[in-house]
């Protein structure tokens, strides 16, 4: 059983997203519906009734033109680790029935379609929007079934959904290193099918704590940030942005105070836990 | 609920919650069950057949 | 014994005591829950193994290299192939969505005729026997009547084995009209030829340049290969400078270093003033200019006519009245110029607004002659077709050669057009003016979906019905085949052997494979085989012309050098394919880089028509009539071509471009609110060409006065998840034809916007 | 013949009247049902709820019906705990409305969850750290409680009461009945509470958000207090309203005035506590996550500060004062002014509490989500409403619910 | 509307006696017992066979690496599970017996190219990613530890699936109330995961290490 120990070593598992580098393509998102099953409608327009795992906002800095600037922001199931650091995200505590719960050894936040009853309490303890209910049963037209991957289940009318990080990939990058005889995977043996399709590389993947990982690096940037920092969330996505309106577009700032303060005092208080 | 069920741990919430609630539960139970068996044995005690007055 | 209502009432309770001490209810419940988790309407993929195969997409012409995961025979997810040279790695979204285009509604599952009137929808399912021998009575007929060269084909592209195949068809049958769909490829191919003396495709080596000042081109929202611009851009390191010049705030405007917002249609004059800066302060590359072009400076011709030379020209475009025509202050003109001049390697793409006119990429294209970088890494260069298509010449006969000779029906070629190598756009009018019988008998529809793409889409629809026989090969029920008499469904990308040529604006020369990764789902035919069915069944000169026995034995003796390595690594780059130096890259008259294109069809004979000088807008319609300039936009989320959208890349389109069944117009809140429009109202849409509801949403970052439709939606085909939404944008724009090259010249209109 | 279904003693209407009635109120209730239907059988795409709007009119009408059926849960603990003789009278009543109520909100739960089959997940694979399994809990007990309550006002029915079994199950259930009670008292203290809590504890959602004690948000006490407080004035509202209906008189004024006065002082320290909780709120906590208290009322067709004037002054206040004041309680006007304000005030803290909490956005780029019910919400809504009705003119008709009635209306 | 007509209705019938009442109870107890613990499990569960009786024990004779001869690991180090004919055939194109079943193989699908629909018994809900490797590669665990000793039958018993849920019965397990220690082979409800993970692990698992 050593080895089921060391496999257990806590990870924390997450998303840095350089803003400067997206271009808004849709590509992540469109990777994520062909990857994770994400059934689609003929009318998508109310994007409060369409189901997306990881949605690209456009956001602008609200100045006339010419002084327009726009900014896409990717927005995936930011898997929060909770104010205290400790998997108390939004959502699991409120879920009755634990069909979402906080993996201790990825940091990924599970939701569990099967046990799922539709009671959406998560969606509205989720202040991202980044769960979404299945309000119709699912349908694929003509033989579009067949282009359904097996490795993510299909969910069901009722139950709510959310991005996994594509937690299946780890659960496959684990059998190959079972297989092989190895107790860790490699960075890129495990990376979620938007941040494999970010045609500009403006994503990218890895353990949070692991010094070798790229997102280790990124994540403590001076141009990182989160989104809705403020409410104590603690996201495990975070953004590069060299320009300080988009970062004020991802908080709240009273009068007078200015994003910067508000990133330096996160920076303490991370580097206290 | 029981602690044959996958989700359930032997914790302070645990405990607390859900003593709470088979204590609120034993309560009525038996309550209910006290309630029964004396009307069984009033009816039984009375002459059967004979029309009930009110008291 | 008294068996009363009591006793009834006691046995019931007892089964109902028993019946919870039975696992029934527990069981029932806790099945009943399973049952819910587990809907049999709710579908649950088949497990295997998976195996990726890789093949190149041919959605587009931007032929990217994919890797696509397969599951028991089952296309599951398409990936980039991260060692194609073309895209390494990089997908567009409709790339990705191909598995739904693969077994998605808008198939057509068997070749079909007509059975009700045209454009009704209703079919009825054929055999491939019958498809084949119908299309072929009618050529035959056409043929018996000495007229094949009422007989026209339109494809895509003009390059790989089916274009050729189809082309060698068309020769031996006797037709010239083999017209290529428009595109942005058309002006740049001209002005190749033209400067150059090459005929070839313009290739841009954007990897290795360190500024790109690009006029209008949608690099980064899906113009020409989206896959390879991306990867690209992915490189690009702090040091590269992208400038994007258009009027409205696209993905690649709000991605480039800078934003140059020139009126729309005068990019010609901001490159001509851009010149005018980088001549006056002698900032060019003199080496090239003084040693490698001709009509730079003032010229005499041999009968000693003088003639203007370019550095004339752009003495007429100083940076004031450039500001004037552009919009742009003079001053941001001059350090636009020297930052241009002054970069390492830097380089001018044209392709703005759709296609771009003649006179507008040779202005563009002047640039990077100045600055000598071409055929220079991070420049341009000729892209020459590799010669793998070299089979003999074929025997034809008299019928044939008499139907080659006569001109073709788009009048590319012709005196009027002489230089121009596909003119789509010219058909419509050519067939709605003809009187009495249509000069194109048949059409044969190879690609593109010219019913949808085409400009002023009413006059080609009535064009279309002039045709007597109309026959598509399309994979999808996209518009023209709607239109069709006769379907003869090619296999789609994913389940057919193809060739995939190097894409335009590459600067290798390249062949890519694409392959079946899925068995054939339908009973469809590939393009190639059915012509060569048809071949045979005509006989004769024909038969022998396309002696193959199916287009994968033509397929595999066209590449029989190259096939070893397209099976092994799906694509093989040319090693013997060098950009040669300066002196010898120029096959023109003069020998030289051609600043006065002297091979240009110029009726006038005038210098200033010869030259890329600047017209003044030619955008139609009546200012009075219609204050507002429409432009289309290109969005990387909604296919603007012959493929329609597929459901995912519909369902990524924010609420504000698609709403249900409306488009949002962009528009400047300054021109909502002198127009009297607030976010979400519908609004009519009129344009010389036609009219459309609209909704509107205000965009800080378009230019006032302007108003801009996404290209792509407005279909009335292809499947239930598109057809519908939105409008044609290519419906509201008419037609403008250059004069001397009968190329678009804008693809923008004037256009009035009213309330609903 | 046998023995009559109608109560000693007392008058109703004829059976072909009440019949006509039961038939109108029936086919509103038909309505609801064949709504309730094709919730269940289409899906929740029958309501105009999104992902924004997860929680939307059912929960509201849960978290309403609930807090108007604390009447119930509040006589009782202050009939058999406190030991307030006069409210026996009215007890019977309260307590049938409580298990409208309840019963009301079971049904509207089951009808607001996505897969009504596991529903019963809830309780098997509880999380005892979610305020909604609390709330399913303590509601679904306190419902048997409710029940048990109920009963024996059933087997009073003079035709049940004549079978041996079942009157001596209705005397010895009135024999314990302050056990049943206070555990309904207890239960629902929580209940009340958690329900509070649902909105309190979202620490995502600013304007839900509360600090609080160990586990519970100061939303968490608000609720039960407000309970407390509008149940009563509820049960007097609607005991008023029946007596309208009726024609009769059923409850002795000097009740309704003892009702009234114990409302308004819970009326009245609820609000002084909600009061300084909106302070603190406004000043600490929502500072403290970015937004001012004007970023929750402005910027939308809707929600404006009116809003928060409504609930505070014209529906907190104003009815705590009438009815704290003796004046206030003895006009019979002003009496049913402030009961009618304080009930409206918990239905607007609720509706705040649920769709304000769903309404306001987050991130700067993001705009207020605006949401309309569709009919079938409408119409399962107003299903317990039909329901109640129904439930009350039926219990009105063949229960002994008011022991005064015969007293009151002897003179008639 | 008298009371007195009434009673006088009530009084004059004969009411049957408590004990009949009783013996009406007891037949309802046992006949739903009866019916819900003997005739409900048959109901709910239909039964079929194989479509071809294989031996286990006489293939085991014959590889070389054991159950993983045929029940292998791909390279990417997913489960191949039930072979498919890709497997068989590299013996059976052709009988090497005279055996029925083998001839019904060879004839019925190796020769018509159609794959055994072989009924799996521990087949897991689409809900559940299970990872062999953990199991038999991370944790040498023998495979009879949770599919018995199948390795040494003879024959494929019978299989039974719920007719409600579509299982196989081994999911739930034999015991109708999984009551008792779990049968190797016959029990792959979450709980019994849960209850091994347990002792092995000293953990239960999370969610996700099992879901899909």
């Amino acid at each position: 059983m050593t080895k089921q120990e060391q496999h257990t070593r806590t990870k924390r598992y997450g998303m840095v997203i350089d803003l400067d580098r997206c271009t808004g393509c849709g590509a992540c998102m469109v990777a994520c519906y062909a990857e994770n099953n994400v059934p689609f409608k003929k009318n998508e327009s109310d994007k409060m009734l369409s189901l997306n795992w990881i949605r690209v906002f456009k956001v602008d800095n609200g100045k006339p033109f010419p002084d327009t600037e726009i900014c896409y922001i990717p927005k995936p199931c930011m898997q929060c680790d909770g104010r205290h650091m400790e998997g108390h995200s939004p959502c699991v505590s409120v879920c009755p029935a634990v069909a979402t719960d906080y993996d201790y050894p990825t940091g990924i936040v599970s939701q569990i379609y099967t046990r799922c009853f539709g009671c959406r309490y998560c969606m509205a303890a989720c202040p991202y929007h980044a769960r979404k209910f299945n309000w119709w049963d699912p349908s694929w037209p003509a033989e579009m079934e067949k282009y359904l991957n097996p490795d993510v289940s299909v969910r069901m009318r009722g139950v709510v959904e959310k991005c996994s990080f594509c937690y299946h990939r780890y659960q496959k990058a684990r059998d190959k290193a079972y297989l092989e005889g190895r107790d860790e995977i490699y960075e890129h043996e495990y990376q979620p099918a938007c941040v494999e399709a970010c045609p500009t590389g403006a994503m990218t993947f890895g353990d949070l704590l692991n010094p070798e990982h790229e997102v280790y690096k990124l994540s403590r940037s001076k141009k990182a940030f989160r989104l809705l920092e403020k409410l104590h969330t603690n996201p495990k996505v975070y953004y590069l942005s060299s320009k300080s309106w988009v970062r004020r577009k991802a908080d709240n700032y009273l009068e007078g105070q200015s994003p910067g303060q508000q990133n330096n005092a996160r920076k303490t208080e991370t580097a206290s836990h | 609920m029981f602690p044959f069920i996958f989700e359930w741990a032997w914790d302070i919430p645990h405990l607390v919650f859900m003593g709470a609630l088979w204590y609120a539960l034993s309560i009525i139970g038996a309550g209910l069950t006290y309630c029964i068996l004396k009307s069984l044995y009033d009816t039984a005690t009375e002459e059967g057949g004979e029309s009930h007055e009110h008291h | 014994m008294k068996i009363d209502r009591r006793c009834f009432l006691s046995l019931v309770i007892g089964g109902a005591v028993g019946t919870t001490l039975t696992p029934v209810p527990w069981k029932l419940t806790d099945d009943i829950a399973i049952w819910t988790q587990n809907w049999p309407w709710t579908p649950e993929p088949e497990e295997g193994p998976s195996v990726y195969k890789k093949s190149v997409c041919t959605l587009c012409n931007g032929g990217c290299g994919i890797n696509v995961r397969t599951v028991r025979g089952k296309a599951k997810k398409i990936e980039g192939q991260a060692d194609y040279p073309v895209n390494r790695g990089s997908l567009c979204p409709m790339g990705i969505s191909a598995t739904q285009d693969l077994y998605g509604p808008a198939r057509i599952k068997s070749p079909m005729k007509r059975a009700g009137k045209r454009g009704e929808g209703k079919w009825e399912k054929i055999s491939w026997e019958e498809a084949i021998s119908t299309v072929s009575k009618k050529l035959a007929e056409l043929r018996s009547r000495e007229k094949p060269h009422t007989v026209a084909c339109i494809s895509e592209s003009d390059r790989g084995t089916v274009a050729y195949l189809i082309d060698r068809f068309l020769k031996a049958y006797g037709s010239p009209n083999f017209i290529r769909t428009p595109s942005f490829q058309d002006s740049q191919e001209l002005a190749l030829y033209l400067t150059q003396g090459q005929q070839g495709t313009i290739g841009y080596d954007l990897e290795n340049s360190d500024y790109i000042l690009s006029f209008g081109c949608a690099l980064l929202d899906g113009r020409g290969n989206a896959g390879r611009m991306f990867s690209a851009y992915a490189g690009f390191d702090k040091k590269v400078k992208l400038v994007q010049i258009e009027p409205r705030l696209s993905d690649t405007a709000s991605r480039a270093n800078t934003w140059i917002p020139a009126r729309c249609g005068t990019e010609g004059a901001l490159a001509l003033g851009l010149a005018h800066v980088i001549v006056r302060e002698k900032l060019y590359n003199k080496d090239f200019v003084e040693n490698f072009s001709f009509g730079f400076q003032d010229w005499t011709d041999e009968a000693g006519k003088l003639h203007k030379g370019f550095s004339s020209l752009v003495k007429e475009y100083p940076p004031e009245k450039v500001a004037e025509i552009t919009g742009i202050a003079g001053s941001k003109i001059e350090s636009l110029a020297r930052g241009f001049a002054g970069a390492r390697r830097p380089v001018a793409v044209s392709g703005g607004f759709g296609q771009g006119s003649l006179d507008e990429t040779l202005a563009i294209n002047a640039l990077n002659a100045l600055v000598g970088n071409i055929n220079r890494p991070g420049g341009i260069a000729a892209v020459s077709e590799p010669d793998y298509l070299s089979w003999s010449e074929m025997k034809i006969d008299k019928t044939a050669s008499n139907g080659r000779k006569k001109p073709r029906a788009d009048e590319a070629g012709s005196s009027r057009f002489p230089n121009t190598g596909h003119l789509l756009y010219r058909l419509p009018e050519v067939i709605n003016s003809s009187s009495g019988d249509s000069p194109i008998q048949a059409l044969l529809v190879a690609g593109g979906d010219p019913l949808y793409t085409m400009p002023d889409s009413d006059a080609a629809r009535k064009a279309f019905d002039k045709i007597g026989f109309i026959a598509s090969f399309s994979t999808y029920m996209d518009e023209t085949a709607r239109h069709a008499d006769i379907l003869l469904p090619n296999h789609q990308f994913l389940e057919r052997y193809e060739d995939v040529p190097t894409p335009a604006g590459v600067p290798k020369r390249i062949i890519g494979l694409t392959r079946p990764v899925v068995r054939q789902q339908y009973d469809t035919l590939h393009i190639g085989d059915a012509f060569i069915r048809i071949a045979h069944n005509l006989g004769g000169f024909i038969e022998n012309a396309l002696p193959w026995k199916n287009y994968e034995e033509f397929l595999k003796k066209t590449l029989s050098n190259q096939w070893k390595t397209l099976e092994k690594q799906g694509y093989w780059v040319d090693p013997e394919f060098v950009i040669p130096s300066w002196d010898e890259a120029f096959h023109t008259p003069s020998g030289k880089y051609e600043f006065y294109p002297t091979e240009r069809n110029n009726p006038s004979g005038k210098d200033a028509d010869a030259l890329p000088g600047f017209k003044t807008s030619g955008i139609p319609g009546d200012p009075e009539q219609m204050p507002l300039i429409l432009i289309p936009y290109e969005s990387i989320r909604i296919a603007g071509g012959a493929v329609g959208n597929p459901p995912f890349m519909t369902k990524t389109v924010d609420a504000n471009v698609i709403k249900d069944e409306d488009v949002f117009v962009e528009l400047n809140p300054k021109t909502a609110k002198e127009y009297g429009f607030s976010e979400g109202d519908t609004a009519i849409l009129k344009t010389p060409a036609g009219r459309a509801k609209v909704r509107v949403h205000l965009f800080e970052g378009i230019m006032p006065g302007l108003a801009a439709l996404p290209e792509g939606l407005g279909r009335k085909a292809f499947s239930d998840y598109i057809a519908g939404k939105g409008v044609n944008i290519n419906s509201l724009l008419p037609e403008v034809a250059e004069r001397g090259s009968g190329l678009n010249r804008c693809r923008a209109t004037r256009a009035s916007l009213t309330r609903a | 013949m046998t023995t009559p279904a109608i109560p000693e003693g007392v008058k109703r209407c004829s059976t072909g009247k009440f019949a006509l009635w039961l038939a109108v109120v029936g086919a509103v209730l038909l309505w609801g049902v064949y709504a309730m239907f094709l919730v269940w059988y289409k899906g929740l795409n029958q309501t105009g709820m999104n992902d924004a709007y997860g929680f939307a009119l059912w929960i509201w009408a849960d978290l309403t019906v609930i807090a108007l059926g604390g009447g119930a849960f509040f006589s009782g603990f202050l009939t058999y705990i406190i030991g307030k003789k006069e409210l026996k009278s009215i007890i019977n009543y309260a307590v049938i409305i409580g298990f409208i109520c309840y019963s009301s909100a079971l049904l509207i739960l089951a009808l607001d969850i996505g897969q009504p089959l596991r529903g019963w997940f809830i309780f098997w694979h509880a999380n005892v750290h979610s305020m909604l399994t609390e709330v399913a809990f303590c509601l679904s007990v306190y419902f048997a409680v409710l029940t048990i309550e109920f009963l024996p006002i059933v087997l009073e029915n003079p035709k049940l009461d004549r079978i041996p079994f079942l009157h001596h199950l209705s005397h010895n259930l009135h024999e314990v009945m302050a056990v049943f009670a206070a555990t309904g008292v207890f239960l629902s203290f929580f209940h009340q509470g958690s329900l509070g809590g649902v909105a309190g504890v979202l620490y995502g959602r600013p304007f839900a958000f509360r600090e609080g004690l160990l586990i519970w948000p100061w939303t968490f006490f608000l609720f039960t207090w407000s309970a407390a407080a509008v149940g009563p004035c509820f049960t007097v509202l609607i005991t008023r309203i029946t007596e309208k209906v009726t024609g009769k008189k059923l409850v002795k004024q000097a009740t309704f005035r003892l009702l009234a006065k114990i409302s308004g002082w819970m009326l009245l320290t609820y609000m002084i506590a909600k009061i300084i909780d909106t302070w603190y709120w406004a000043a600490v906590t929502a500072p403290a996550k970015g937004f001012t208290l004007m970023d929750f009322y402005t910027n939308n067709p809707v929600y404006g500060i009116w809003i928060l004037i409504a609930e505070l002054v014209i529906c907190g206040l104003l009815p705590a004062v009438i009815l704290v004041t003796r004046k206030g309680r003895e006009n019979n006007l002003l009496l049913m002014t402030g009961v009618i304000l304080a009930v409206i005030g918990v239905c607007i803290n609720r509706w705040v509490m649920v769709l304000q909490v769903m309404a306001a956005p987050l991130l700067p780029f993001q705009d207020w989500y605006m949401y309309m019910p569709t009919w079938q919400e409408i119409a399962t809504t107003i299903l317990p409403i039909a329901y109640g009705i129904i439930l009350i003119m039926l219990a009105y008709r063949y229960l002994p619910v008011f022991p005064q009635e015969k007293e009151l209306n002897s003179g008639s | 509307m008298s009371t007195q007509s009434d009673n006088q209705t009530v009084s004059s019938v004969k009411r049957s006696s408590g004990w009949v009442i009783f013996v009406f109870f007891l037949i309802g107890l046992i006949a739903s017992l009866i019916s819900g613990w003997i005739a409900f499990p048959k109901l709910l569960y239909s039964t079929r066979q194989q479509p071809i009786d294989f031996s286990h024990k006489v293939h085991m004779g014959v590889v070389s690496n054991g159950c993983q001869s045929c029940h292998y690991f791909r390279d990417d180090g997913s489960f191949a599970g039930t072979p498919t004919n890709a497997e068989c055939e590299s013996c059976h194109m052709y009988p090497m017996t005279s055996d029925p079943d083998e001839n019904k193989l060879v004839e019925e699908y190796i020769s018509e190219n159609k794959e055994v629909p072989w009924l799996s018994y521990a087949e897991q809900p689409p809900c559940v990613f299970f990872s062999h490797a953990a199991h038999v590669k991370g944790s040498d665990m023998e495979c009879a530890t949770c599919h018995g000793d199948i390795g040494h039958s003879d024959s494929l018993r019978e299989y039974q699936e719920n007719r409600l849920t579509g299982y196989s019965r081994d999911i739930w397990g034999y015991n109708m109330l999984r009551m008792g220690e779990a049968k190797h082979g016959q029990r792959h409800k979450m709980n019994d995961c849960a209850a091994c993970h347990l002792e092995e692990t000293g953990s239960k698992g999370d969610c996700f290490q099992c879901h899909k």
